[in-house]
C-alpha cells in the first residue's frame, strides 16, 4: 500500500493529455501567483517586523497605476486560461461523427451499458482501443453521473434526457468508472469499470451477445403494437417511420422539429406533445409500459429502417457497425 | 461592598438574568447570543466532520453504514454553511462592531435584531430536530429529484429548518444596509468608513437578493416533497435543472456571503497591525461591492457538467473568471499594505497571515474549477472539497477567528494568552494544509466526493488527510479553551489594547450599554496611523 | 416630517387609468395576437405597475436611494430570468455534429413552438366524471 | 475619557419635548421615519425577489409547454379572476387615500379609509377561496388525486402547481396585510397618528400596494395570456 502513493492519473484517452496540459498550464500560472504573494507576505511581515507595537507604518495610501496594473494583468491572464479551458471543453463535448454508439441507464445504484449488437452488460463497459466511442445516457430516477477519469470525461444522468459523453481510449486495460453525482444509499457503490480492449478482442467480444439493439427493438416494436399503425408504406394510422431518422419532421402547429432520440423518446412516451401534421392524436403513451432501455432500443430501430420501406435486417445493422469502425481513424478522431 | 462602590456600567453588567440577555434589544448582546448559538453548530459541525474523517481512514465502510455516512457529511454541510459561515461574520461580528465602528447607537431595528436571532436559533431547532430523528442525506445541495422524492430522511424537516434561517439573514442584512445608510455619526462620510463595515454593506446587498430565492426554491422543493406538488418533476416535464439553477443562484453568492466579512476583518486588522492606511482603500471598498454584484452572474459554473448548454457554459465561465478579478485586487491591496508597515506581531494579525496563504490557494483553485475544460474532470470530486474548504476554512474561518481575537477584547473586557493564540494558528495552519492539501491530488486523481467507500489506492492521502484533522480539531479546541479561559482569569483590556483607530477602540471594553456616552464626531478617515504619532506624542 | 401629499384626483386619475388597462388587457386576451400575445399582457402590467409604484408608493416623490433601492430589484430579477433561460434557450443549438450533443449536454426538451393552434372546440373544465 | 461612569447618556432624558415614538436610538424622528421607510423598500426587494423564483419556472415551462399554458390558463376563471382585480386594485386607491388622510391629520377619515381597505382585501379572499373549491372540486389540485383529461395533462399539472404556488404564496400575503391593517386601523382609532408622525400607515400601505402590484402580474401571466391561443 505504501509502496507508491498515486499523484497523478492514468492518461487512457485522446482527451486525456489535452486536459493534462491544460492542468499543468493553469497550476503553473497560479503557482506564479500564490509564490509572488506568499514571497512578498513573507517578506514584508518579517522586514517590517516591530515588536514594540509602538511605531508607525509610512504613510502611504495607495497607488492608481498599481491598482490598474493588478487589475488588468490578472484579467488577461484569466482570458487566457478561459480561452484555452473553453477550447477544450468544446473538444469534449463535441463528438465526432462517426464514434460508435453504446446506450446506457442509470439506475440506483448500477450502470446498464447496452451495445448496438447486442451486447449488454452492468456496470463493466467494453471499448475496442483507439476508436471513438460515444456513450448516450439517461437516468431511471435520481441524477447520476457517469464518470471516467483516466479519460477526464462527466456527464450527468438526467431523468427524462439523453446525455452524452465520447472519448477515443489510448489505453488498453481497464480503468474506473464512478458515479460522481450523489443518489443515495450507494452512491460510492455504483462504480465499476471500463475495459479497453483490442478492436479485434472487442469484435470478439461482441459476438458473444444476444439480439442486437435493433432486433430487440423490432421485438417492442411488434409487442407493443406500433407495427399495427405505424406500416412502412405509410399507408397506416400513424406516419411510416422508415427513413424518418435524421429528417425533420412537421407539426401540427406549423412548426418542424428535427427526427432526433429525443423526439422518438417523446414520441413514445409522451405522444399528444408533438402531432405529426395530417395525423389524429390517436397514438396512446407508452409509458409505463416501456423502460428507458426498451426506448433505446425502438430508437435504434427506428434509425435502422432505411428509407426504402423495408426493415433492416438484424444482422445487417450489427454488419454495419463492424464494417465502419475499423475505417474509422484510430488516434483521435474528434473535430480539431 | 455592594452600592456604595461606582460600578462601571457596560453592556454585560448593567443587567444580570437570562431575561435580560433573552430580551435585550441591544446589538452586542445580540453578537454574543449568536456567537453562543453558533459555537454550537461550529462544534457538530465539527464532530460531524470528524466523523467522515474517521470513516475515510479505510477505503472500506467500517466505521459507518453507508446511509448514516451520507447523513453525516449532509449534517456537516449544513451545519456549518447555514449555521456557522452564513451568520458567523455577520451577525457576530457584524452585530457587536459596526453600530460601534459607525458611532451610532445601536442598529436601525433593534427589535428585529433580536427578532432575526430568534429565528435562527427556531430554524436551527428545526435543523437540530431532523439530525436527532436520523438526519437528512441529500447532500446540503438538496438536489431534486433524490431529495423530493427518493430520499426517505427528513428532508422536510431540515428544509424548513434552512428556510427559516435565511429569513434571519434577509433580516440581519436588511438591519445592517439601513443602519450602514442612515444611523452615521455626524462626519462619517461613506469614504471614512472602516472597510469592515463596506464588506458588510455589500454582504447586506447578497443577503437581501439572494436569500429570498433560495427560500422559494426550498418552499417549492417541500411543495413538491410533501403535497405532491410537480414542480422539478421530470415525469411531469419537469426540469431538475430547475432546481439546481435557482439554488445556485443563491448559494453561489452566500459563497460571497460567508467570504466578504472575513474579507472585510482582514482590512481591519492588517491596517491595525502594521499601524497603516489599508492601501488603495476606495479600491478594497468597491471591490466588496463589485464581488456583490459579480457574484450574482456566475451560478451556472456549478452546473457545467449538469446538463446546461455549453455556449451558455462559457458565459458562466467567463464571468466566473471576470468576478476573480475584485479578489484578486484586494490580494494585492492587502500585501501592499504590509510594505514599510510597522508590523506588530501579534495573535489577530497571524491568524491573518493564514487567512492570506490559504484563501489565496482557495481561490486559485476556484480558477481550474472555473475553466470549462478541467471542470468537466474536477466536478464532484475531492478538488472541489478541498478547494472549498480552502476558502471557507482556511479563508472565511481564519478571517473570523482573526476578528474574534481582535475584537474579544473589546467583547469581554479581557485579554487571552497571545502565545497560546499564536501557538493555535500554527497548529491549525499546518493542520488544516495536511488535512486539504492531500484531497487537491485525490481529486485529481479522480476521487469522487460523497464516497463512503473509495478505491484502496485513494488511502494513503486519505489518511494523511484524516491526520491533519485531528491537528486541526485540536488547533480549534485549544482557541476555545483558552478565550473561555480568558473570561475568568484574563487581564484586563483596558479601551484600546491594540492602540488601534476606530471608533468602536474610543469608548470603554466593554462598551456601556449606549456605545458612547456622547455621539462621536468624526473628521478623519478610517486608519489615520500616521496623524495618530503628532496627537499622541 | 414631510411627505409628499398629492392631491386626491392624482389618485382617482391613476385608479381610471388602472381600470382602463385591465379592461385593455382582458379584451387583448381575446384577440389572437400570435406572438404578440405575451409582450402584450406583459407591457400591459409592467405599465400598470409602473403607475402604482410611483403614484400610489409615491416613487415619483421619493429619495434617489429609493429609486436606486426599487430599479435593483427589477435588475436582479432580470438577471436572474436572462441568465437562467441563457441556458435553456441556447439548449438547442448544442447540436453536435453527430446529431445529439456531447458531454454534459442535452437536446432542449422544450419545444420552440411559439404559435400553434390547437383543435378548435377544446371543452372548458372538463368535469370529473 | 470616564464615559462608563455615566449610567443612561440618553439625549431623551435631558429633558427636551420629544415626540412619544421616537425611539432611544434615533436623533431626529425624520431619521427614524427615513430608516423605517428605506428598510419597508428593502423589504419589498426580498419580496420580488422570493416571488421571483417561482415566476422564474413560470417562464421556463410556458416556453417549453405553451399548448399546456394555453390549456391550463383556460382552466382559470376570466371572471372571478377579472373581478378580483377589480377589487384589488380599488382597495389599492383606497390605501392610498386611507396614508393620505393620515398624512393630513384626518383621523377619522384614516380609520374609515382602511376598513374599506380590508374589507376590499376580504372580499378578495372570499373569491379566491370559491375558486380553490371550485378547483378542488374538480380533483384540479396537484399531487397524488389529480385528475385531468386532455392531451397535455401533466404539463397541465405543471401549470395548476405554478398556479396554486403563485396566487397561493400571493393570498397568504393579503391575509397577512389584512392583519397588518386590523392593527393599523386600531392604531388610528386610538389617534396614535400625527401628520409628524404616520410612519406605520405609510409602511402598510407600501406592503398593501406592492401585493397588489404582484397580482397586476399574476392575473394576466395566468388567467388571460395563454388564452387567445383558441380564438382565431
Ligand atoms: C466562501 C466560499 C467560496 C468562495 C469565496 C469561492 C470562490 C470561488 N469559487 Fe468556489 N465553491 C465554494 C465556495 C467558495 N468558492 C463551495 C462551497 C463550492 C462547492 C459547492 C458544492 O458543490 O458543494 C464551490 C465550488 C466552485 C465551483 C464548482 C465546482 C464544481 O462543482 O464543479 C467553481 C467553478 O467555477 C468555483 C469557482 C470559484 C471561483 C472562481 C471563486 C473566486 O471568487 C475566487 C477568487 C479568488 C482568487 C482568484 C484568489 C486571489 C487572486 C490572486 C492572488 C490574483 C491572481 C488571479 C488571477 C490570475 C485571476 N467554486
Ligand atoms: C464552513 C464550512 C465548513 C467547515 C468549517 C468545514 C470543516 C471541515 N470539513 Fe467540511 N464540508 C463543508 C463545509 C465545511 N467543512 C461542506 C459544505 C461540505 C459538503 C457537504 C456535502 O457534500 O453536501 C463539506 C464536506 C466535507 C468532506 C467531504 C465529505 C464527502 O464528500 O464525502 C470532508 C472530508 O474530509 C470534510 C471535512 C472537514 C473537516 C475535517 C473540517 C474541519 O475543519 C473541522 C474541524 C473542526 C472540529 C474538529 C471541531 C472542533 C472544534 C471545537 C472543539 C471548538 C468548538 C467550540 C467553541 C468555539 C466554543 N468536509
Ligand atoms: C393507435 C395507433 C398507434 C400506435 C399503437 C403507435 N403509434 Fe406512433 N403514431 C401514431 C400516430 C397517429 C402518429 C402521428 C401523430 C403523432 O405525432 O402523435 C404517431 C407518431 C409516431 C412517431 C412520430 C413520427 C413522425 O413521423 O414524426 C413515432 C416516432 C412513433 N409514433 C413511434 C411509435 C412507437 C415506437 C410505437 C410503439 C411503441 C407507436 N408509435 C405506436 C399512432 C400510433
Ligand atoms: Cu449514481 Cu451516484
Ligand atoms: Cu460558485
Amino acid at each position: 500500500m505504501l509502496s507508491g502513493i498515486p499523484l497523478f492519473p492514468e492518461q487512457a484517452s485522446t482527451l486525456a493529455p489535452k486536459v493534462d496540459n491544460l492542468y499543468f498550464f493553469v497550476t503553473a500560472v497560479t503557482a506564479f501567483f500564490a509564490l509572488l504573494v506568499v514571497v512578498l507576505v513573507t517578506i514584508f511581515a518579517i522586514k517590517y517586523r516591530d515588536r514594540t507595537g509602538e511605531k508607525v507604518g509610512s504613510p502611504i495610501h495607495g497607488s492608481i497605476p498599481l491598482e490598474i496594473g493588478w487589475t488588468i494583468i490578472p484579467f488577461f491572464v484569466a482570458m487566457v486560461i478561459f480561452a484555452w479551458s473553453t477550447i477544450v471543453f468544446f473538444h469534449i463535448v463535441r463528438a465526432p461523427d462517426q464514434a460508435l454508439e453504446i446506450y446506457s441507464t442509470g439506475k440506483r445504484w448500477m450502470w446498464r451499458f447496452q451495445h448496438l449488437e447486442g451486447q449488454s452488460e452492468i456496470n463493466e463497459l467494453h471499448v475496442p482501443l483507439g476508436l471513438p466511442v460515444k456513450v448516450v445516457f439517461t437516468s431511471e430516477d435520481v441524477l447520476h453521473s457517469l464518470y471516467i477519469p483516466a479519460f477526464r470525461v462527466k456527464a450527468d444522468a438526467i431523468p427524462g434526457r439523453y446525455s452524452s459523453i465520447w472519448f477515443t481510449p489510448t489505453k488498453a486495460g481497464e480503468h474506473h468508472l464512478f458515479c460522481a453525482e450523489y443518489c443515495g444509499t450507494k452512491h460510492s457503490g455504483m462504480i465499476g469499470k471500463v475495459v479497453v480492449m483490442e478492436p479485434n478482442d472487442y469484435q470478439a467480444w461482441l459476438s458473444g451477445g444476444d439480439l442486437s439493439m435493433s432486433a430487440r427493438g423490432e421485438q417492442l416494436f411488434q409487442q407493443l403494437g406500433c407495427v399495427s399503425c405505424h406500416l412502412n408504406n405509410g399507408s397506416g394510422r400513424g406516419p411510416s417511420l422508415a427513413g424518418k431518422y435524421g429528417t425533420q419532421e412537421t407539426l401540427a402547429n406549423g412548426t418542424t422539429v428535427a427526427v432526433d432520440d429525443r423526439y422518438i423518446r417523446e414520441s413514445i412516451l409522451t405522444p399528444q406533445m408533438k402531432l405529426v401534421v395530417g395525423y389524429q392524436p390517436l397514438m396512446p403513451t407508452f409509458q409505463g409500459l416501456v423502460n428507458e432501455e426498451g426506448v433505446m432500443s425502438l430508437i435504434e430501430y427506428i434509425k435502422s429502417l432505411p428509407s426504402t420501406g423495408r426493415p433492416a435486417a438484424t444482422t445487417q445493422a450489427g454488419a454495419a457497425v463492424q464494417g465502419a469502425a475499423p475505417a474509422l481513424a484510430p488516434a483521435d478522431g474528434g473535430p480539431r | 461592598m455592594t452600592t456604595t462602590v461606582l460600578r462601571r456600567v457596560n453592556y454585560l453588567n448593567v443587567k444580570y438574568g437570562v431575561a435580560s440577555w433573552l430580551l435585550t434589544k441591544d446589538h452586542k448582546r445580540i453578537g454574543i447570543l449568536y456567537l453562543i448559538v453558533v459555537a454550537i453548530a461550529f462544534l457538530l459541525g465539527g464532530i460531524f466532520a470528524a466523523a467522515v474523517r474517521i470513516e475515510l481512514t479505510t477505503p472500506q465502510g467500517d466505521f459507518v453504514s453507508a446511509d448514516t455516512y451520507n447523513a453525516l457529511f449532509t449534517m456537516h454541510g449544513v451545519a456549518m454553511v447555514f449555521f456557522v459561515l452564513i451568520p458567523a461574520v455577520p451577525a457576530i461580528l457584524g452585530n457587536f462592531a459596526m453600530p460601534l465602528m459607525i458611532g451610532a447607537k445601536d442598529v436601525a431595528f433593534p427589535k428585529i435584531n433580536l427578532l432575526s436571532w430568534y429565528v435562527f436559533v427556531i430554524g436551527f431547532v428545526f435543523t437540530l430536530a431532523a439530525m436527532v430523528l436520523g438526519g437528512v442525506d441529500t447532500g446540503w445541495t438538496f438536489y431534486t429529484p433524490y431529495s423530493s422524492v427518493y430520499s426517505s430522511s427528513h428532508v422536510l424537516l431540515t428544509g424548513i429548518g434552512v428556510f427559516i434561517a435565511g429569513f434571519s439573514s434577509i433580516l440581519t442584512g436588511l438591519n445592517f444596509a439601513v443602519t450602514i445608510h442612515r444611523m452615521r455619526a455626524p462626519g462619517m462620510t461613506w469614504f471614512r468608513l472602516p472597510l469592515f463595515v463596506w464588506a458588510l454593506y455589500a454582504t447586506a446587498l447578497v443577503q437581501i437578493l439572494g436569500t429570498p430565492v433560495i427560500a422559494i426554491t426550498i418552499l417549492m422543493l417541500a411543495v413538491e416533497r410533501g403535497l405532491g406538488f410537480g414542480i422539478f418533476d421530470p415525469r411531469l416535464g419537469g426540469d431538475p435543472v430547475l432546481f439546481q439553477h435557482l439554488f445556485w443562484f443563491y448559494s453561489h453568492p452566500a459563497v460571497y456571503i460567508m467570504i466578504l466579512p472575513p474579507m472585510g476583518v482582514i482590512s481591519e486588522v492588517i491596517a491595525c497591525f502594521s499601524r497603516k492606511s489599508v492601501f488603495g482603500y476606495s479600491f478594497v471598498a468597491f471591490s466588496s461591492l463589485a464581488i456583490a454584484v459579480f457574484g450574482f452572474l456566475v451560478w451556472a459554473h456549478h452546473l457545467f457538467v449538469a446538463g446546461i448548454s455549453p455556449y451558455s457554459a462559457m458565459i458562466f465561465s467567463f464571468l466566473s473568471f471576470a468576478v476573480a478579478i475584485p479578489s484578486a485586487v484586494k490580494t494585492f491591496n492587502w500585501t501592499a499594505t504590509l510594505y514599510r508597515g510597522a508590523i506588530w506581531w501579534r495573535a489577530p494579525i497571524l491568524w491573518v497571515f493564514g487567512f492570506l496563504g490559504l484563501f489565496l490557494i482557495g481561490g486559485l483553485t476556484g480558477l481550474f474549477l472555473a475553466s470549462l475544460g478541467l471542470d468537466v474532470h474536477l466536478h464532484d470530486t475531492y478538488f472541489v472539497v478541498a478547494h472549498f474548504h480552502y476558502i471557507m476554512v482556511g479563508g472565511a474561518i481564519m478571517g473570523f477567528f482573526a476578528g474574534l481575537h481582535y475584537w474579544w477584547p473589546k467583547m469581554t473586557g479581557k485579554m487571552f494568552s497571545n502565545s497560546m493564540a499564536t501557538l493555535a494558528a500554527l497548529l491549525v495552519f499546518v493542520g488544516f494544509n495536511l488535512t486539504f492539501f492531500p484531497q487537491f491530488i485525490l481529486g485529481y486523481l479522480g476521487m469522487p466526493r460523497r464516497y463512503h467507500v473509495y478505491s484502496p489506492e485513494f488511502q494513503v492521502l486519505n489518511v494523511l488527510s484524516s491526520a491533519g484533522a485531528s491537528i486541526l480539531g485540536v488547533g480549534y479546541t485549544l482557541v476555545a479553551c483558552y478565550l473561555l479561559h480568558s473570561l475568568w482569569k484574563g487581564e484586563a483590556a483596558g479601551a484600546n489594547p491594540w492602540r488601534a483607530t476606530g471608533l468602536e477602540w474610543k469608548t470603554e471594553s466593554p462598551p456601556i450599554p449606549e456605545n458612547f456616552a456622547e455621539t462621536p464626531i468624526v473628521n478623519e478617515g478610517a486608519y489615520e496611523y500616521s496623524k495618530r504619532e503628532v496627537k499622541v506624542a | 416630517m414631510s411627505g409628499h401629499i398629492s392631491p386626491k384626483t392624482t389618485y382617482y386619475a391613476i385608479f381610471g387609468s388602472l381600470m382602463v388597462l385591465t379592461a385593455t388587457t382582458v379584451t387583448a386576451a381575446f384577440i389572437n395576437l400570435g406572438s404578440l400575445n405575451f409582450p402584450v399582457a406583459l407591457g400591459i402590467a409592467i405599465l400598470k405597475a409602473t403607475l402604482v409604484i410611483l403614484f400610489f408608493m409615491h416613487l415619483k416623490y421619493s429619495s434617489r436611494l429609493t429609486k436606486l433601492i426599487c430599479g435593483t430589484a427589477f435588475f436582479f430579477l432580470v438577471i436572474l430570468f436572462g441568465l437562467t433561460l441563457s441556458d435553456y434557450l441556447s439548449r438547442g443549438w448544442a447540436a453536435a455534429p453527430g446529431g445529439t450533443a456531447g458531454a454534459g449536454t442535452q437536446v432542449t426538451v422544450g419545444p420552440p413552438a411559439e404559435t400553434a393552434e390547437e383543435p378548435a372546440g377544446e371543452p372548458q373544465a372538463a368535469p370529473e366524471p | 475619557m470616564p464615559n462608563g461612569l455615566v449610567a443612561h447618556a440618553d439625549p431623551h432624558a435631558r429633558g427636551h419635548a420629544h415626540h412619544p415614538a421616537l425611539q432611544h436610538h434615533f436623533q431626529t424622528l425624520g431619521q427614524q421615519h427615513e430608516a423605517a421607510t428605506l428598510g419597508m423598500w428593502i423589504f419589498l426587494v426580498t419580496e420580488v425577489m422570493f416571488f421571483g423564483g417561482l415566476l422564474m419556472a413560470y417562464l421556463l415551462y410556458r416556453v417549453w409547454y405553451p399548448e399546456a399554458w394555453s390549456e391550463g390558463s383556460l382552466e382559470l376563471d376570466i371572471v372571478l379572476g377579472g373581478v378580483n382585480t377589480v377589487v384589488l386594485i380599488a382597495s389599492s386607491l383606497t390605501m392610498a387615500l386611507g396614508v393620505r388622510a393620515a398624512q393630513t391629520g384626518a383621523q377619522r377619515a384614516t380609520v374609515r379609509w382602511l376598513l374599506l381597505t380590508m374589507s376590499l382585501g376580504l372580499t378578495f379572499l372570499v373569491i379566491k377561496f370559491f375558486e380553490y373549491k371550485h378547483k378542488w372540486d374538480l380533483n384540479h389540485i396537484p399531487g397524488a388525486n389529480f385528475r385531468f383529461e386532455g392531451p397535455h395533462a401533466p404539463q397541465v399539472e405543471l401549470f395548476l402547481s405554478l398556479y396554486f404556488g403563485l396566487t397561493g404564496l400571493h393570498a397568504l400575503h393579503m391575509v397577512v396585510g389584512f392583519c397588518l391593517l386590523a392593527v393599523i386601523a386600531w392604531m388610528a382609532h386610538r389617534r396614535r397618528f400625527t401628520p409628524e408622525w404616520y410612519t406605520p400607515v405609510e409602511l402598510s400601505g407600501l406592503y398593501w400596494h406592492f401585493v397588489d402590484i404582484v397580482w397586476i402580474f399574476l392575473f394576466p401571466l395566468l388567467y388571460l395570456v395563454d388564452r387567445a391561443r383558441h380564438f382565431g
